[in-house]
């Protein structure tokens, strides 16, 4: 088998676990993002299926900051690594 | 959750393409299943609140489609907002 | 290696990881039922260790309530998939 | 949870048969040590609530073991109705 | 490929794979019981960002029940198993 | 968490040594990052309550950063105890 590649298998192998890891890092800030501003915004008695002018704009600004929240902390935690 | 946010796969030799697209469709599968449940189980903790019978009463079955609607609709607006601010493209407040 | 299989390889991986979430979701999904169904009908004073009849009666609907929504919300995706 | 609820083995090859369900022994194993995990979870919030000493006083130790206990329980009778609705053995109210 | 090794190499399979469940469960415990005695002993306004000395007397007791907890749910559960 | 924790490796093969030890850092980065995510949503879910701005105000972005050092803080003294009780250094009350 001729690997003229210049990363070695194993590096190979380590590319796609860290591409996995980050993946389902995102997938999970994408969870707990979406279900933290559901429970800020939306109120759960359910009077209708639609969302209302103040859900949306409470989402849009909620999104936001849950962002921000991220970016802070990570700068805090001092990783050069970007929240996304 | 769209694929699309899960990483830029342009500049990747083709095998290894494939090899990355095959697993974001995992991570897919996997994920909606899990939103599945999780969605049940908020739906179900908001709008079931009695167990004097065995069946669903109608108001139940309504709140139960209203949240799940309302769900699948916020989930939407979020992941459009999320996209936005993974390109940087923040406007002022 | 003969294959004379009317699946490849690659289709026998993929049934595979297929079951494998799928499985994955049943015992989430039993977990999620057991803890919803705790929740609701155990006083968490645990003044016995025994389940009165209440809390019988009670764990039975429960069950086929969650197995409702379960269903309901199953058809509001669309799927063709049945939840088990 | 019990083995029987993860599926039907039995239209399977011998050697699918037997990755099948040694896929189903490992998430048997992962599940129950996360079960145990929880169950720890559960029984330390809802019976331990103060801290002035670093041991278990007698009414926490009987309150950590009911909670277990009857946890259980309901988890056994839990799994028994599952097991009836996946059957389609379900009755009417 | 000789093997004079005196595990067969599914065995050795089945010892990594036990050993990573394991570790799992571990990282999970440390996790779970870190989340507990924040919630128990930690206020959550923020006045300051430094533990005080009740809240690290009040973690030193708390890992300390936590872990009596978890030997004492091990035991009920009859497993021969040490919880670490 | 401590990698010290996760066990101990002395009496294996080179090998296997090798193939645990890549385990065991797999296991560390999924941690930290999913401990990462989940310092995020405490601190925001405590922190930040009000949505008539699209920005943290001051005493929101005080507040997340306390969260998250003392945060950081307990679980290093969290780690430390725990550490201890594993190797049976337990010590009267």
């Amino acid at each position: 088998m001729a690997n003229n590649n210049p990363q070695s298998g194993l590096e190979k192998e380590q590319i796609f676990s860290m591409a996995e890891k980050e993946m389902e890092y995102r997938v999970e800030l994408f969870n707990k993002l979406t279900n933290a501003c559901f429970n800020k915004c939306i109120e759960n008695r359910y009077k209708e299926s639609e969302l209302n002018m103040g859900e949306n704009s409470c989402i849009d600004r909620c999104v936001s900051k849950y962002w921000q929240v991220t970016n802070l902390i990570g700068q805090l935690l001092g990783s050069g690594r970007p929240p996304m | 959750m769209d694929k699309s946010m899960l990483g830029d796969l342009d500049n990747l030799p083709e095998e290894d393409k494939l090899r990355m697209s095959s697993m974001i469709d995992q991570l897919q599968i996997r994920d909606s299943l899990r939103m599945y449940n999780s969605l049940v189980e908020r739906c179900f903790n908001d709008c079931v609140e009695t167990f004097r019978r065995k069946t669903l009463d109608k108001q139940e079955e309504t709140c139960v489609k209203r949240c799940a609607e309302k769900f699948l609709k916020h989930s939407m607006r979020v992941g459009l907002r999320f996209a936005e601010l993974n390109q940087g493209a923040s406007t002022p407040d």
